[in-house]
C-alpha cells in the first residue's frame, strides 16, 4: 500500500489497528492454523462474510435495497480503511459517470442495472462480500465456491505466471501465496463489467486487487483487498471485512441457479419507458 | 474395459491371425509381393487406369466426349467413347436401372445439357468428392501402407480414402460421407475392399456424388464391393460390384485394368478445383438455351 | 521454481519433461524414426485468434499461441489485419471453404492423420480432405509457383520431423481474426513427439513483405484414442451457403 | 513418486505377447498413474472431450458448421419410448431456440463432460470438485456418503462418489427436466438417474463412461463412453464463458480514450 506521503503512512497503519483492535475479542498471540495435506495452513471450511453488499461507502443505506428503514447509527462507517474518508478515490469524469446511479439505484433502469441482478459473477473482491462461501484447500491450490451464481475462484498457490495480458476475466486471474498464515492473492486480468456495490462503484479493465486474508481464529478471517487502477482512481484504495465460520450452514453448498430463473426478475425491470 | 493400448494390441493380433488364414492362396500363382511390416503385400506406389477406361469417369456406359470437347481438354479429337466395355454383368454393358431411376436419370442428363440452377450442374464439376468407383477413374491414385490401413490419395480436389484392414466394423450408419466408409481385408494378393455408408441427398440427389457425369444416382442404400487383384508388380485386374435394391434392378459390375505409373519419382500436386471453379456462366448458357427450346438430352452416341 | 511446484502439487501433472527422456516409450518405424502416423487434433481456441483472447459469442477464450504473444507486422501489414477482423464475416477465406493453408490446417479442430512412410509423410485433413505431400530429403521444385497448401519438404533432425514449406499464394489466413500473409510465407514445421500419445507441434513463420522479424506459435498435438477412430468428412463446399454463392459469382 | 516416470523399456518388443494375455484389470497404460496419497489414482489438472458429442451424441455427418461424428452412444441407439422419440424429433425441430445451451442455462451431466471446453478436477479424499469452463458451472462430488433426502431439483444434479478399485464412481439424481445431452435434442425427465465411471487409462487419458437410466422416458437404460483428454499446453488454465452476457456489456462508464 503506497502513500504519497511517507509521513502518513504509520498514522494510517496506526488508524486501521485501532479500527480492529474493538473488532477483536481473541488473546494477543496470533493464531497458528493447522496445515492440510500439503502443508498449506488449513483455513477450510464455509463462512459467512461480515460486510455489506450494498453500499461499501456508506454503511447506512445498506437496508433500501430491500426497501427497510436506512440506519442512521451507520451513516458515515465505512468498508474502505484507506483513503480516511472511506470514499473510492474516482477521478473526476469518473466520480460525474457515477451521479446518475444515486438517483435511481432503488428503482434503476436497465442500463443502470447492477450486473448481479443480472446473474453475472461478481467479481473480485465483490464475490468474498456476498453470502456463504466455501474455501476448499485442494493440493497447490485454494478454491473458493459461492453459493451465489454457483461461482466459484481459483487461487493456484503453485508460482506460476499469470494469463496473458488481454485475456479478461470476470472474475480475474489470481496467484496466491502464503506470507507465514496470510494468503495474499495477486488478481489481475479483470474485466471492466463488475461492481463493487449496487452503487454503481466500478473499475476499469487496468484494476489490479491484491488481497490478504488472515486467520486470526479458528473461526475467523480478516480480509482486506488493496485496490488499484491508474485508470479510474487517483490512488489505491483498500477495503476491509471479516469473515465468520458459519456454523449453522452445515458442510455442504448446494447448487444456487441463477440464470435460469431469471427472466422474470429482468421482465420487472423492463417496464414502459425503462426499456 | 477396454483401454487405448489393450486395443491397438488386440487389433495388430488380429491382423497377424489374419494373414496367416491365407498364405495357400497366395503361392498358387501369379505375382509374389515383398511384405510390410504387419504382412500385408506391398502395393505402394502410384497407379492409374489404363488407357481403356479412360473416360469411364464421364459415363460408365458410353464413355465420353466430342470432338469440341476433346480440343478443350487438348486430347485427339478422336479419343471419343469407351475403348472397351466396363460394364461386364449386365452383358449388354448399361446401367440396370428401374423404370423410376431411368426417369430420373433422364431429368439429369436434361438438365445437365442446359443447367439453370446450381443443383444443375453434376457433382465433379462442382469440385466435390466422387465416391467409389469413381475416385479411382480420376486421374493418378498414389497407394500408401502402414500397419493395418491402406490409404489411397489422388490429384482430383485433393481427395483420400483410408481403407483399414485390421477387421474393425464399419462406422455407424449416421456418419454417412462422400467417400462411404471403406473396410478392406487381403484374400491372397486380391485387395477386397467393402464400402458402404454413402452420403445420400433424398431431395436433388446433387449434394452427394454420382456414380458418371451421366446421371448415375444411389440412394441409402448403395453398397460397393471392390476387388484389386495385383495380378504383378505392375498390373492391377479391378474390379466393381455396384449394388442398391431401390435403384437398379440387379448388382451390376465394371471391370479394367489399372496400371503402375512408372514416371521417376512422380508426386502428386495440389489440385485446387473449388478455389477456382466458376459456375456462373455455365449457368448463363443454359438459360439461354432453356430460353430458344433448345434443350436436349446429354449424350454421346446420339447425332 | 519447478521443484517446489511440484512439491505443491502431487496431483498436477507439467509436461515441460525433455522430449529425449519421454520420448522412448514412442512406436518406432523400422528405419528407427518415431512412428507418428495416427489420427491427430489440436485442442485450442486458435483456430479463432492464435493471439491470447477473451469469450465471445461463440468463440471460447484463449491463451494463444504465439511465442511472446505478439505478432511483428509492419505498420501498413497490422493496418490489413485490423481492416481483416473488421470484414472476418466475408473476407475470412475459411467462410468460402477454400484450402485453409499451413500451419492453419493443423489447429482448425478438426482431427487429421499422418501417414508415415520413410520416403513421404502425407497428412490428410477431415476439413474440406485438405491433402499434404510431404517428400523427405528432396529439394523444393524452382519457383515461383503458388498453392494453397504449399509445398512440403522434410528432413528428420533427430526425433524432430522439420518440414519446409514455400510456394504459398496469398489467400489464406492464419486463423479467423485476420492475421494474413503474402505469397512470399516461408514456414517451417517442427514435429517433435513428447511420447506415443503427444507431439510438441512448433512453427516458425518469415514473411518479409508482411513482418519485420521471424515469429514462432507452439502448441501439443493430442493423439486420438477414441475406440474405432477414424476421419470423416466436412465437405463444406457442398453446404447450400457455399453452393449458392459459387453459383452466383461472376 | 516422480511424475515424470515413463513406460520402462520398448513398446514394440512385447507387442505379439501381450495381445494373447487377458485383458490387464488396471491400466497399464503408458507410466505409472499418479496418486494420492491414500493410493488412488490421482485425477487432479484440467481435462477436456475431444469429441463432436455436444453436437450429437449419436453419429452424424457434417453440416454447415457442424463437424461429422462418430457419436459417443454405445450400439448408437437411444431406446426412447415411443412418445419421447416423438418428442426427440420436435426438440431436433426447434433446436435453435429449445436447445437450453442457447439460452446459456447449466448443461446438466454428463453433458458438462463433453462440451467443447476445459474443466478442472481436484481431488481430496472425501471431496472431489470439478469446476468447469462452460458458465462456470460446478461439481461437488461428496465421496463415500449418501444422497439427501429428495424429491430435490438441480440442474447439475446430487454427485456421490465412491472407488471402485482405481475407477471413480460417481451417481447423479435429482435432476431437473430441463437440461439436454446435446444440441440435437436428446433429452430425460426429472427422474434421470446417471452413474458416470472415470476409469484412468494414462497419466494423459481417463475412460468417461456414464449409464443413462430415466423410467418415464426410456425403455432400458442406455450407456455413452469416451476418452477425456488431460491438457499438457504449459500454463494452461480454466478461463471463462459467461455466454448470457455476451452482447450486454456496458460501456457507459469507460474511461475517456
Amino acid at each position: 500500500m503506497r502513500s504519497r506521503c511517507p509521513m502518513l503512512l504509520p498514522v494510517l497503519v496506526l488508524a486501521s489497528l485501532i479500527a480492529v483492535v474493538d473488532a477483536r475479542q481473541e488473546p494477543a498471540k496470533p493464531y497458528a492454523p493447522p496445515r492440510t495435506a500439503d502443508g498449506q495452513p488449513d483455513i477450510q471450511g464455509i463462512y459467512n462474510p461480515v460486510g455489506t453488499f450494498y453500499n461499501i461507502e456508506d454503511l447506512e443505506y445498506q437496508s433500501l435495497y430491500q426497501n427497510f428503514k436506512p440506519n442512521p447509527s451507520l451513516s458515515g462507517k465505512s468498508l474502505i480503511i484507506d483513503p480516511p474518508d472511506g470514499k473510492i478515490p474516482y477521478q473526476a469524469w469518473a466520480a460525474e459517470k457515477r451521479k446518475p446511479i444515486y438517483q435511481l439505484h432503488g428503482d434503476p433502469t436497465p442500463e443502470y442495472v447492477d450486473p448481479n441482478a443480472q446473474c453475472w459473477p461478481q467479481g473480485v473482491p465483490r464475490h468474498m462480500n456476498n453470502r456463504e462461501f466455501e474455501i476448499f484447500q485442494p493440493p497447490g491450490h485454494v478454491v473458493i465456491f459461492n453459493m451465489a451464481h454457483h461461482s466459484y475462484r481459483v487461487i493456484p498457490v503453485d508460482g506460476s505466471p499469470h494469463i496473458p495480458e488481454n485475456v479478461k476475466l470476470w472474475l480475474g486471474d489470481s496467484r496466491g501465496r502464503w506470507e507465514g498464515n496470510t494468503l495474499v492473492v495477486d488478481v489481475t486480468n479483470n474485466n471492466d463489467q463488475t461492481w463493487f456495490d449496487v452503487m454503481a462503484s466500478f473499475h476499469s479493465d487496468a484494476m489490479r486487487v491484491t488481497e490478504r486474508m488472515t486467520p486470526v481464529g479458528p473461526d475467523r478471517i480478516e480480509y482486506r483487498a488493496v485496490i488499484t487502477d491508474p485508470k479510474v482512481y487517483t490512488r489505491p484504495w483498500t477495503f476491509a471485512i471479516y469473515f465468520n465460520r458459519s456454523k449453522d450452514y452445515g458442510s455442504e453448498l448446494y447448487e444456487e441457479a441463477c440464470v435460469e430463473v431469471n427472466d422474470r426478475n429482468m421482465e420487472l425491470l423492463k417496464r414502459p419507458g425503462r426499456n | 474395459m477396454s483401454t487405448r493400448l489393450w486395443h491397438s494390441l488386440r487389433a495388430s493380433a488380429l491382423v497377424l491371425v489374419l494373414w496367416w488364414a491365407a498364405p495357400g492362396s497366395a503361392a498358387a500363382q501369379g505375382w509374389s509381393p515383398s511384405r510390410l511390416p504387419d504382412g500385408q503385400p506391398d502395393i505402394q506406389g502410384t497407379w492409374e487406369g489404363s488407357a481403356d477406361s479412360a473416360n469411364a469417369g464421364h459415363s460408365l456406359e458410353e464413355g465420353c466426349c466430342d470432338p469440341e470437347h476433346n480440343k478443350m481438354q487438348q486430347r485427339a479429337a478422336t479419343n471419343i467413347g469407351l475403348r472397351k466395355q466396363v460394364i461386364i454383368d449386365p452383358a449388354n454393358g448399361r446401367i440396370p436401372f428401374q423404370p423410376w431411376a431411368i426417369e430420373k436419370r433422364r431429368e439429369h442428363l436434361i438438365n445437365l445439357e442446359a443447367p439453370t440452377e446450381l443443383q444443375h450442374i453434376e457433382p465433379e464439376d462442382r469440385c466435390s468428392l466422387q465416391g467409389v468407383p469413381r475416385s479411382n477413374l480420376r486421374g493418378p491414385i498414389q497407394i500408401l501402407q502402414n500397419p493395418g490401413q491402406v490409404v489411397m490419395l489422388f490429384e482430383w480436389v485433393h481427395a483420400y480414402r483410408v481403407i483399414p484392414v485390421d477387421g474393425r466394423p464399419h462406422a455407424p450408419k449416421g456418419a454417412a460421407t462422400w467417400q462411404g466408409d471403406s473396410r478392406g481385408r487381403w484374400e491372397g494378393n486380391t485387395l477386397v475392399v467393402e464400402v458402404t455408408n454413402f452420403r445420400f441427398d433424398p431431395v436433388g440427389y446433387n449434394k452427394q456424388p454420382w456414380i458418371d457425369s451421366h446421371g448415375t444416382f444411389y440412394t441409402d442404400t448403395l453398397r460397393v464391393v471392390e476387388r484389386w487383384k495385383f495380378v504383378d508388380a505392375n498390373t492391377v485386374d479391378y474390379e466393381a460390384t455396384i449394388e442398391d435394391p431401390k435403384v437398379f434392378t440387379q448388382p451390376w459390375k465394371i471391370a479394367y485394368q489399372i496400371q503402375r505409373l512408372r514416371e521417376k519419382n512422380f508426386e502428386l500436386i495440389e489440385e485446387a478445383c473449388w478455389e477456382g471453379v466458376s459456375v456462373s456462366n455455365r449457368l448463363e448458357a443454359g438459360r439461354i438455351a432453356v430460353k430458344s427450346g433448345k434443350q436436349r438430352i446429354h449424350s454421346h452416341s446420339e447425332p | 521454481m519447478l521443484k517446489t511446484a511440484v512439491a505443491w502439487i502431487i496431483g498436477a501433472v507439467f509436461l515441460t519433461a525433455a522430449p529425449d527422456a519421454a520420448a522412448q516409450n514412442m512406436p518406432r518405424t523400422p528405419d528407427g524414426k518415431p512412428d507418428m502416423s495416427g489420427i491427430w487434433t489440436a485442442v485450442n481456441s486458435a483456430a479463432w485468434n492464435i493471439l491470447p483472447h477473451a469469450a465471445e459469442d461463440g468463440v471460447p477464450a484463449g491463451l494463444g499461441v504465439v511465442d511472446g504473444n505478439e505478432i511483428p507486422y509492419r505498420p501498413e501489414a497490422a493496418a490489413k489485419q485490423r481492416a481483416n477482423f473488421a470484414n472476418r464475416a466475408t473476407l475470412d477465406p475459411e467462410t468460402k471453404c477454400w484450402l485453409p493453408g499451413v500451419p492453419r490446417a493443423t489447429y482448425m479442430g478438426f482431427p487429421f492423420q499422418i501417414v508415415q512412410t520413410p520416403t513421404q509423410v502425407s497428412i490428410l485433413y477431415e476439413y474440406g480432405h485438405a491433402l499434404r505431400n510431404i517428400f523427405m530429403n528432396s529439394p523444393h521444385p524452382k519457383g515461383p509457383i503458388e498453392f494453397w497448401m504449399g509445398d512440403s519438404r522434410a528432413k528428420w533432425d533427430g526425433d524432430t520431423l522439420v518440414v519446409d514449406v514455400v510456394h504459398f499464394n496469398d489467400q489464406t489466413w492464419f486463423d479467423r481474426a485476420g492475421n494474413h500473409h503474402s505469397e512470399q510465407l516461408h514456414v517451417v514445421e517442427r514435429y517433435t513427439p513428447i511420447d506415443r500419445d503427444h507431439i510438441n507441434y512448433e512453427v516458425t513463420i518469415e514473411d518479409p513483405k508482411v513482418f519485420t522479424r521471424p515469429w514462432k506459435m507452439s502448441m501439443p498435438l493430442y493423439r486420438r484414442v477414441d475406440r474405432n477412430m477414424q476421419l470423416l468428412e466436412y465437405e463444406c463446399s457442398s453446404f447450400d451457403e457455399a453452393f449458392r454463392t459459387r453459383g452466383a459469382e461472376r | 513418486m516422480s511424475i515424470m516416470a515413463r513406460l520402462p523399456g520398448c513398446m514394440i518388443a512385447t507387442l505379439a505377447l501381450a495381445s494373447l494375455l487377458p485383458a490387464p484389470a488396471a491400466a497399464q497404460g503408458s507410466g505409472p498413474l499418479p496418486r494420492t496419497a491414500d493410493g488412488k489414482p490421482d485425477l487432479s489438472g484440467i481435462w477436456q472431450a475431444v469429441t463432436t458429442a455436444n453436437w450429437n451424441i449419436q453419429a452424424h455427418s457434417a453440416e454447415k458448421d457442424v463437424p461429422a461424428g462418430l457419436g459417443v452412444v454405445e450400439g448408437d441407439e437411444i431406446p426412447y419410448q415411443p412418445w419421447a422419440a416423438a418428442k426427440k424429433g420436435e426438440n431436433f425441430a426447434n433446436r435453435a431456440t429449445a436447445d437450453p445451451e442457447a439460452k446459456c442455462f447449466l448443461p446438466g451431466v454428463p453433458r458438462a463432460t463433453y462440451l467443447p471446453f476445459p474443466f478442472q478436477i481436484f481431488q481430496t479424499p472425501n471431496h472431489i470438485a470439478i469446476t468447469y469452463e462452460y458458465v462456470h458451472a460446478v461439481r461437488r462430488i461428496f465421496m463415500n456418503s449418501s444422497h439427501p433426502r429428495g424429491p430435490l431439483e438441480f440442474w447439475m444434479g446430487d454427485s456421490r462418489g465412491r472407488w471402485e478399485g482405481d475407477t471413480l464412481v460417481v451417481d447423479v439424481v435429482y435432476f431437473t427436466n430441463q437440461t439436454w445431452f446435446d444440441r440435437a435434442g436428446n433429452f430425460h425427465s426429472d427422474a434421470l438417474h446417471v452413474v458416470e465411471r472415470y476409469t484412468p487409462i494414462t497419466p494423459y487419458h481417463i475412460n468417461y463412461e456414464a449409464t443413462i437410466e430415466d423410467p418415464k422416458v426410456f425403455t432400458r437404460p442406455w450407456k455413452i463412453s469416451l476418452p477425456l483428454y488431460r491438457r499438457i499446453e504449459k500454463n494452461i488454465r480454466v478461463l471463462d464463458y459467461e455466454c448470457y452476457a455476451f452482447g450486454l456489456e456496458r460501456t457507459w462508464y469507460r474511461p475517456p480514450e
